[in-house]
């Protein structure tokens, strides 16, 4: 189970400060947690809730224009075969909603843009998620797996095509939520410097 | 759970305030004066609206697989449930939906039970725990009254509609469970292919029951089932070979272990499949244009034709079906020819030639035809234009279109009887022949049917047709004379839709036309099955004339005459 | 729920196979005792998981001292709601609107969870927009959409002007969005010569659409009626009723007539077969079939697999009255529509023998409380099962099983703590019995090493609840200090159990206030399955005691009326006895 | 957490009978409402800090706003290790706002899972590892099975046993069945001096 990683994440390695490429615009809680060797982007106007976890221990992670990443969401957290891929990154296109406790391994991951990935998710390492997908709470995508566009995958891994073409909208509204959570959440890049 | 907690909490339910003002209520109702007590029938599901009003009448239509419920008066059922495993555990266990759960269905299916567990009764009783049919039906009963009906347990008269092949067995544990746990006043009895015909303004049918565990054709004349016939070609046969097709396309991996006899996926998986893509190919044509087209062409839209002959060879591509209770779950690619297979081998089985078959395994137009060929002349002129689909399988694509067109080529190369042959040949040429048709057939042969029961070939039904008695004539008089001077359709292959069973019951009921056979509560709990007069000795007719007391049954006191009708009989 | 051990099951008395008026057939395939003879019961016959209950789930009779089950109980129907608006629905709107809430509550066809009215101008995302916004700044047309899996009534073809009442506008919407007629359209539209002749017309050039249900039930039943009140029948309607009434007579003596040569002919019987004939027409309900299903079989290639609803969805789909008469109805995820919410009941509950109320919740839909509340759980014994960590001999086997959950290793004696509390403001005597070897394949050997004793009244416990000045369970310092004396007399145990003083056969375990331990020792069986039977079934490997217990105990005399505080005035005692099965789930045994 | 009293234990034990763990992450917490004899385990999180933004222009974001609750609590709560609770956001008149999560009394939140509704009422069971959706609305008793996702939105109603994905009505709560939602006891089994478990 997805939740099971997620409620206990796993022990990041102490020390490391990873390098990192923040926008100015980007709002990120001091409580998040940046940690590895490899560096972590952030770009414009995204956030990083509280207890939000980047771990880039085993590649760059790389977060587009105008994500919120929830808390406790995990972006690269470390595989159980770690080390097997030499360069696993993570990266998040544009309008990516990572929902609380989700996990996305890393292992060249991609998450594409507008897409929803669902509390208490996992996304397995290696696996293309497309554009504008939604996966459902607890949904798990196994590692390596490609999720074609505008896919909803729902109640247990049952899929089907988003065909309400909301896109546009869903992209808007988000941007207004992230007004709001810029002036909510004291953001403070300084300490990940 | 005993007598006093049945006998109606309410006092006007007690059977002599129901009977007393029903008479009235028909005097009001239609402008004649009450019925002689000659004729029971109001009596049985009569009763002032003032009653009706606060008490439906629940029908329950009984599926192996799964029961409808609703109202009488009702187009259509309030609720369907399906009997299957989850239904089968203990109040509070909700196990089926904890995440980590997995039904185990292998072991489940383990000893030939593949998909038992979704089925309230098999047919074949013997070492067959009937007590759990009563278990499973009051639970099925209350899911549907707490959740579709939202009736509480008042008591309430029912009317279930049953095949005419239900085993007296199950149908004494379905009334001891139902009368013990529900305190129905009555249960009445209708059989499904009646009721069918009711539900498609018919007074005559051929009825095809497409069901689960057996197909069934039972011939119904104005209203009484002369024949039936049945084969074992139904359902489960469906399913069982979607899961031989799969099982065969499995990547050799899956295979697991070589044993042919144990299932490789489970039977709700199957099943899913079957009803999804499971479809039927049309016949495939040898020669000139089915003539089958012809004789439909006159009632039917030509589509028939075209699906008579159209060139199988569009059908390409495949279908990718995911399948989940494979030992890994994968996908399995599927030309979607191969889809069609399994509705091949289950109904029609065409490699073989139709003698290699015994009568409880006839390919489905075969046994169509022989139980129209049985059918005395006129019998068979009405019921052939008046053939009703109906069972879970009449909804595979393409398969009531096969098997009418099947059907009518076998009509094709043999005919009924010589005479009756060149008949139809004169049909066809002229069709301003066609008002002979009626009077033709009209004549009904005496002592048709008992020939015909006796299941000899044409020959007999032959001789019958020759000597026809002029007196039947009248009727046909009457009919002209009649508010309507239509013809009746007759002689020309044709298929009509019925509402349903359920719904026509709801008709017959909401009528308030008798039952076959009524059962009262306190009666049964009396006497149980062995109360029932017995009519299983006697043939059809004779036991047909026993259900005229079986109308006055209800009323009557205990001990007086009454039968399960056709139930009786098995 | 039953899976997590261990657990207790209570056999209503009303199921005791011996009390139903015809006892099933004694040789059932599962080939069990409990058949045969009701003494030993066997917890996994098929037929016991239709009889035994958690206790939670019993009630009791206090006029009839008997437990009653939700299959022994008559229920009555206080209030019908709607689960999603919570609006109650009076019952009159049941006949005439149906079983489902007729606002606009619906279910997603293709995931179950609810449906939410969005404008479909500006498409929202339901995730960002609650439905009670809609109405404010935009305006129609509208859509139903599911917040879960993003399914939209657009899918299907259907969209809505306004944003309330969709189940009215629903019901005149065909999948793909053409409008349907209502009955009564049709019926005004047959009565116009004009379009008569146009639909005939239609028929020839075949696009004359087929009949729905609802109307060709309607037609059907207008055919009948007028049938049977037909002027030209010789007698009255009732007669021709007669007719069309399978088995009357009358209609049977002219059918007989045909083939037997019309001996029993009579004149009345023929003039009513004249008022009677067939439905010839649509109008009149006759719907020649279409049997040409070429066009869905395309589809059916073109769509594949997941162009089909599965089971789960088709048995989700109400009832489809709107669609014409289409075999397969509901195959294609096209064809799916969504589920308006069914309605669902308060219901109050009676004892069938006696007709007392033993639980009525008020009527209200919002609110939660109870009238009447006569629960079992007030009035028998619960079993509290706990194992028994020993550590003699085989103390790892024992220890293993004092972890809950944990497996039981077969062959090796393990003991339990079963813990009966007293509810009852009365001393009680009980009395248990258990067959020495559970029934079923696998048969484990079982002794309760005290199978008689007496549980003190629960007063006490009552003071401390009302101190604690909470209603419930209650009782918080009494409990602690039970569980201090039982924390206690489980050390002096461990200590003292080589020389088994604890274990003497006989002897309770322990007693509280109101509460009383005793021991049962269990040998789990061994699952090896023989060569011959098949493999291990579902939960054939939890060790399920069944077993017999009697209470009995001196109550005042005529039933004390609605529950929870029965006088302490002890005036004239008459004896009582409740006796039933009840099951023990243990554990589960581990497999070799 | 911001308290005075000299660390001691894993639990932080209030004037009103809470009971918070040290290891649990309460953001804003001046917007976070305790009822008293609540149970807080370690892990949990609560988000205090996403109150309700009336206007999209306004200022009280800083939260200061005495009257912005977030998430109120009843009494004799439970939450489990490791689940979050925080108020659910959407878009209102084009703007986007937080609305504040209000749950009862007797409120038993299972492990890991995650809480977003409007309204949770009392007697309410939640499972382990449950997903609680955007404005959902909890009646009284209802139990929630482990693993269940409560889509946004949904209406449970009193006595229902909802589990699935989405969650879907599997039973009633049965008449006997309403003690069962009592935490009182197993209050007493967590603090710095935990009664063992009655059995």
């Amino acid at each position: 189970m997805s939740s099971k990683r997620h409620s206990i994440l796993p022990p990041a390695p102490a020390g490391s400060k990873p390098p990192i490429h923040f926008s100015s615009s980007i709002t990120i809680a001091d409580s998040a947690l940046l940690t590895g060797t490899h560096p972590i982007a952030i770009h414009s106007e995204s956030v990083v809730h509280p207890r939000a976890r980047l771990d880039s221990l085993a590649g760059r992670i790389t977060v587009g224009r105008r994500c919120v990443v929830h808390e406790r969401a995990s972006l690269g957290a470390v595989v159980g075969t770690s080390g097997r891929i030499t360069e696993a990154a993570v990266t998040l296109g544009d309008y990516v909603i990572v929902e609380v406790g989700a996990a996305i391994e890393a292992g060249e991951t991609v998450i594409g843009e507008g897409t929803v990935v669902g509390v208490g998710a996992r996304v397995g390492a290696g696996a293309v998620v497309g554009k504008h997908c939604t996966l459902t709470p607890h949904t798990e995508i196994a590692a390596g797996e490609v999720v074609p566009d505008f896919t909803v995958v729902y109640s247990n891994g049952m899929r089907r095509t988003d065909k309400r073409g909301a896109a546009e909208l869903r992209n808007k509204g988000l941007a207004r939520q992230i007004d709001v959570l810029r002036r909510m959440i004291p953001s403070n890049p300084a300490k990940f410097a | 759970m005993s007598a006093p907690a049945g006998s109606g909490p309410l006092p006007h339910r007690s059977v002599a305030n129901i009977r007393s003002p029903s008479g009235a209520g028909h005097g009001h109702r239609h402008q004649s004066g009450p019925s002689t007590p000659l004729r029971p029938i109001p009596s049985n599901f009569g009763s002032p609206s003032s009653l009706r009003a606060d008490e439906e009448m629940v029908i329950i239509e009984f599926g192996t697989r799964k029961l409808h419920v609703g109202f009488s008066g009702d187009p259509a059922p309030r609720g369907c449930v399906w009997f299957g495993p989850d239904q089968q555990r203990r109040a509070g266990d909700f196990r089926e939906w904890q995440a980590d759960y997995r039904y185990d269905w292998k072991s489940a299916a383990a000893g030939g039970l593949w998909g038992k567990d979704h089925e309230l009764w098999q047919y074949d009783v013997r070492g067959f725990d009937l007590g759990l049919v009563g278990d499973k039906l009051e639970r099925a009963l209350r899911e549907a009254f707490t959740k579709y009906l939202l009736i509480d347990s008042r008591p309430r008269r029912m009317v279930w509609i049953l095949p005419s092949s239900l085993p007296i067995p199950l149908l004494s544990a379905a009334l001891d469970s139902i009368f013990s746990r529900f305190q129905p006043p009555t249960v009445s009895l209708l059989s499904s292919p009646l009721a069918l015909a009711v539900g498609a303004g018919v007074r005559s049918a051929l009825v095809v029951d497409l069901g689960w565990s057996e197909t069934v054709v039972t011939s119904v004349y104005e209203y009484r089932e002369v024949d039936s016939k049945r084969s074992i070609r139904g359902g489960r046969m469906l399913v069982e070979q979607t899961h031989n097709l799969l099982a065969k396309h499995l990547p050799e991996t899956q295979k697991g272990s070589g044993d042919s006899q144990e299932h490789i996926l489970s039977f709700e998986e199957c099943s899913d499949i079957a009803t999804r893509m499971a479809w039927c190919k049309p016949r495939h044509v040898s020669g000139p244009n089915p003539p089958s087209s012809d004789t439909l062409a006159t009632v039917q839209e030509q589509d028939e034709v075209e699906s008579g002959d159209r060139p199988s060879s569009k059908r390409m591509g495949s279908v990718a079906i995911p399948l989940k209770s494979s030992p890994s779950p994968t996908s399995l690619e599927l030309p979607f020819d191969a889809l069609a297979e399994p509705c091949e081998n289950a109904f029609f089985d065409s490699q073989y030639s139709p003698a290699s078959f015994d009568d409880h395994e006839l390919p489905l137009p075969l046994l169509v035809y022989r139980s129209l060929l049985q059918l005395p002349v006129d019998v068979r002129s009405l019921c052939m234009s008046r053939i009703i689909f109906t069972g879970g399988c009449s909804n595979v694509l393409g398969l009531r279109g096969r098997i009418l067109d099947e059907l009518s080529q076998l009509v094709l190369e043999r005919g009924w009887d010589p005479v009756q042959g060149k008949g139809v040949e004169q049909l066809r040429a002229n069709s301003k022949l066609k008002r002979r048709g009626p009077r033709q057939a009209g004549n009904g042969p005496p002592g048709a049917a008992s020939q015909s029961d006796d299941g000899d070939e044409q020959d007999g039904v032959w001789h019958d047709a020759a000597n026809t008695v002029p007196e039947a004539d009248l009727i046909e008089e009457q009919l002209k004379r009649g508010t309507d001077r239509r013809p009746r359709v007759e002689g020309e292959m044709r298929a009509i839709e019925s509402l349903g069973a359920w719904s026509g019951a709801s008709l017959v009921t909401h009528l308030k036309a008798p039952a076959i056979a009524t059962i009262d509560r306190e009666v049964w709990l009396l006497h149980g099955a062995a109360g029932a007069s017995k009519a299983g000795d006697v043939d059809h007719k004779t036991q047909r004339q026993s259900l005229g007391p079986g109308g006055l049954m209800r009323g009557s006191a205990a001990g007086s005459a009454w039968t399960l009708g056709v139930w009786g009989a098995s | 729920m039953a899976a997590p051990t261990p657990y207790t099951y209570i056999q209503c008395p009303c199921s005791d196979v011996s009390t139903l008026s015809h006892p099933s057939d004694p040789n059932s395939p599962t080939g069990t005792e409990a058949d045969e003879d009701d003494r030993t019961f066997d917890p996994r016959a098929p037929r016991s998981n239709y009889s035994l209950y958690p206790l939670e789930y019993l009630l009791y009779c206090e006029d009839c001292h008997q437990i009653r089950c939700p299959r022994c109980v008559a229920e009555e129907i206080v209030t019908y709601y709607c689960p999603n608006c919570l609006f109650e629905v009076p019952s009159s709107n049941l006949k005439s609107e149906g079983n489902r809430c007729t606002r606009s509550c619906f279910q997603c066809p293709v995931c179950i969870g609810p449906l939410a009215v969005t404008s479909v101008e500006t498409k929202p995302d339901p995730r960002l927009l609650a439905p009670d916004n809609i109405a404010a700044p935009h305006s129609g047309p509208y859509a139903l959409t599911c917040s879960y899996c993003h399914w939209s009534s657009t899918e299907v073809g259907i969209q809505f002007e306004k944003p309330n009442s969709i189940h009215a506008q629903l019901a005149k919407l065909r999948n793909g969005g053409t409008t349907r007629l209502t009955a009564k359209e049709r019926k005004e539209r047959r009565r116009d010569p004009a379009h008569r002749s146009a639909t005939t017309e239609g028929e020839e050039s075949g696009e004359q659409e087929d009949l729905d249900l609802e109307t060709q039930f309607a037609n059907l039943k207008a055919f009948y009626q007028n049938q049977l009140a037909d002027p030209n029948s010789a007698d009255s309607g009732l007669a021709a009723l007669g007719d069309l009434g399978f088995s009357s007579p009358t209609s049977l003596s002219r059918i007989m007539s045909i083939y037997t040569g019309g001996s029993l002919q009579d004149k009345k019987a023929k003039s009513r077969v004249g008022a009677m004939r067939e439905a010839l027409e649509p109008d009149e309900g006759l719907q020649v079939a279409n049997l040409d299903e070429s066009a869905a079989i395309e589809q059916l290639q073109s769509e594949g697999h997941d162009g089909t609803a599965c089971t789960a969805q088709r048995v989700d789909q109400p009832p489809h009255l709107g669609e014409e008469h289409l075999h397969g109805r509901g195959r294609f995820t096209s064809e799916l529509r969504p589920i308006p919410y069914l309605l669902r009941t308060k219901r109050s509950k009676r004892c069938p023998i006696c007709r007392h109320i033993i639980s009525k919740p008020e009527a209200k839909v919002q609110t939660t409380r109870f009238r009447i509340r006569l629960v079992a759980g007030s009035y028998i014994p619960s079993i509290a099962i706990r194992p028994l960590s020993l550590s003699n001999g085989g103390g790892s086997a024992s220890g293993a099983a004092a972890v809950p959950g944990a497996l039981l290793d077969p062959l090796r004696p393990t003991h339990y703590l079963l813990t009966f509390k007293n509810p009852i403001f009365e001393t009680i005597k009980v009395t248990l019995g258990a067959p020495s070897k559970t029934p079923g394949r696998f048969a484990s050997k079982v002794t309760v090493l005290c199978p008689d004793f007496e549980i003190d009244a629960n007063t006490d416990v009552w003071d401390e609840a009302l101190k604690e000045g909470g209603g419930g369970g209650g009782g918080g310092g009494e409990r602690d200090r039970e569980r201090e004396r039982r924390r206690r007399k489980r050390e002096e145990g461990s200590q003292s159990n080589n020389n088994h003083n604890q274990l003497e056969v006989g002897k309770i375990w322990e007693r509280g206030r109101n509460w009383v331990s005793i021991v049962v020792e269990v040998v789990p069986a061994s699952l090896r399955v023989e060569a011959g039977d098949g493999p291990l079934r579902e939960d054939e490997d939890v060790l399920e005691i069944p077993m017999f217990v009697r209470v009995e105990w001196e109550g005042e005399a005529g039933g004390d009326e609605v529950g929870s505080v029965p006088t302490r005035d002890r005036d004239t005692r008459e004896k009582r006895e409740l006796a039933y099965w009840c099951v023990l789930g243990l554990g589960r045994i581990r497999q070799s | 957490m911001s308290s005075r009293r000299p660390p001691r234990g894993e639990y932080i034990e209030t004037d009103t009978g809470n009971k918070v763990a040290r290891k649990a992450t309460l953001v804003g917490t001046q917007n976070i409402m305790l009822g008293g004899k609540t149970v807080i385990q370690p892990e949990v999180m609560i988000r205090g800090d996403l109150i309700r933004t009336i206007q999209a222009s306004s200022q009280s974001a800083s939260g200061a706003a005495p009257n912005s609750t977030a998430v109120s609590i009843g009494r004799y709560c439970f939450l489990s290790r490791g689940c979050c609770l925080r108020p659910p956001g959407r878009l209102y008149k084009g703007a986007f706002t937080y609305m504040p999560l209000r749950i009862g009394d007797h409120v038993f939140v299972g492990a890991g899972s995650v809480v977003q509704a409007a309204t949770v009422g009392s007697h309410v069971h939640i499972g382990a590892k449950v997903a609680v959706g955007e404005f959902a609305i909890i009646k009284d008793y209802v139990r929630i099975l482990d693993g269940t996702v409560v889509p946004p939105n949904m209406v449970i109603p009193s006595f229902s046993i909802v589990a699935g994905q989405p969650a879907r009505l599997i039973g009633e709560v049965p008449e006997g069945g309403h003690e069962a939602f009592e935490l009182r006891d197993i209050y007493k089994t967590v603090g710095n001096n935990p009664q063992p478990a009655p059995s």
